[in-house]
């Protein structure tokens, strides 16, 4: 049986320490999707991300994210990592290590995460501007919503019995 | 129970946590909303935007209709943003 | 405009070295897809895999399928990096970096490379047998060719006019 | 011109490379394909499955009934097995 590693930090993580972790000692995957979210300055305009959470609901919606993944996909790894606080332009933001037998898997179960974790896991972004004016908190995008709606039908089946 | 606000409408309500006490007339998700809503300026203009508030109870989402009688601790929030 | 990286490699190569060098002074990324092909022992029965190419049609036609790619999604970095010769089971074969500002055209660049390469890169794996006996060719698998299709319809239309 | 195998192929004809001078008759892939085949039997078990078999014409991807006139070098291999 697979246990997701899930963590919330509040400084920077080290994506290639976790691919390590989850490689160490293993001939038997065969395909490794690593997403990586980072902090973008647009333009030079933003000094800055404010990432707040609700703790404890983080965690377990990030886990409860990877157990589906993990009952959708015959998965051998999964690593999920998330920010909070202060995030610096360039620095990243969210991890998403899939490791599988073969790529289809871990693609699908890496793109399954990100776009369920952007529209379930309570984070929110408010931007800091390099200006010095007030910033705005970012806008939810009706992409994601649309994206995790197309893994939907699987899930309201899954639930029904519950 | 419990109430908590986050992002846009922790702002907006001026607070991240406090105690309520709805009447039991309020029962739905729906019905709280509606019921801080009435509170004051601060609180309709936090809530105002019904088609973009979500709430979790014990840190589970939540639907509007959703019950709250067992609740100890309800969450409103905008829009998801993280990743 | 953006170069490609396309590197052939007989020895081990540093993936996340590679991915610090893609990003590196960078702000406007926020989409990163790393995929990593391993070699598997399949149960111990291996003990690596021989990895055949062709000098010369290996390197260019990786950079036409990252030229492709480029021609189809809005990208801002992308590596190919591919081992030739012994492999060791857990040893990385292949690797694919694709940046971009949203994770959709990263993810969407990353399985289409792979799935280019799969059917298009001339390289052939062989087995070494733990035990000594004759190692099998690699059969080539028909899902890699239905999933190369896949993207077919919009490569036809690119390639009528030449 | 000059051959190339690779993989099985290769392992089956017994050499990675070679110059071949087929007659001016022998004008596409296949009928190169053909024309090889007929060489001896190491050639004919080399090409026996003439659908798994690929050809490239200076390094780059052809068909069966792809033109082998003005072709330097011409490489056949296995279905790629790589990534």
């Amino acid at each position: 049986m697979i246990v997701p590693k899930i963590l919330l930090s509040a400084e920077a993580f080290d994506a290639a320490r976790e691919e390590e972790l989850l490689l160490a000692g293993r001939t038997d995957v065969g395909a490794l999707v690593a997403f990586t979210g980072l902090a973008r300055d647009e333009d030079g305009a933003l000094s800055a991300l404010e990432l707040e959470h609700y703790p404890g609901m983080a965690e377990s919606e990030l886990s409860a994210i990877a157990q589906e993944a993990l009952s959708r996909w015959p998965l051998q790894g999964l690593t999920v990592i998330h920010r909070f606080g202060l995030v610096r332009p360039g620095e990243k933001i969210v991890l998403v290590l899939a490791a599988a037998r073969h790529r289809a898997e871990a693609f699908a179960a890496a793109q399954f995460l990100m776009d369920y974790l952007k529209t379930r896991a309570p984070f929110w972004k408010k931007e800091r501007r390099a200006d010095g004016r007030a910033g705005e908190w970012v806008a939810a995008k009706e992409r994601d919503e649309a994206a995790a709606a197309a893994w939907e039908p699987r899930v309201s089946r899954a639930k029904s019995p519950r | 129970m419990k109430a908590l606000y986050f992002a846009s409408i922790r702002e907006r309500v001026g607070r991240g946590e406090e105690e309520i006490a709805p009447p039991e007339s309020v029962s739905t998700v729906a019905e709280l909303i509606a019921w801080l809503a009435a509170k004051d300026e601060a609180y309709a203009h936090a809530f105002s935007n019904r088609k973009t508030i979500r709430a979790a109870i014990d840190k589970r989402h939540a639907r509007l209709d959703s019950p709250i009688s067992s609740a100890r601790e309800i969450a409103f929030f905008p829009p998801m943003t993280g990743g």
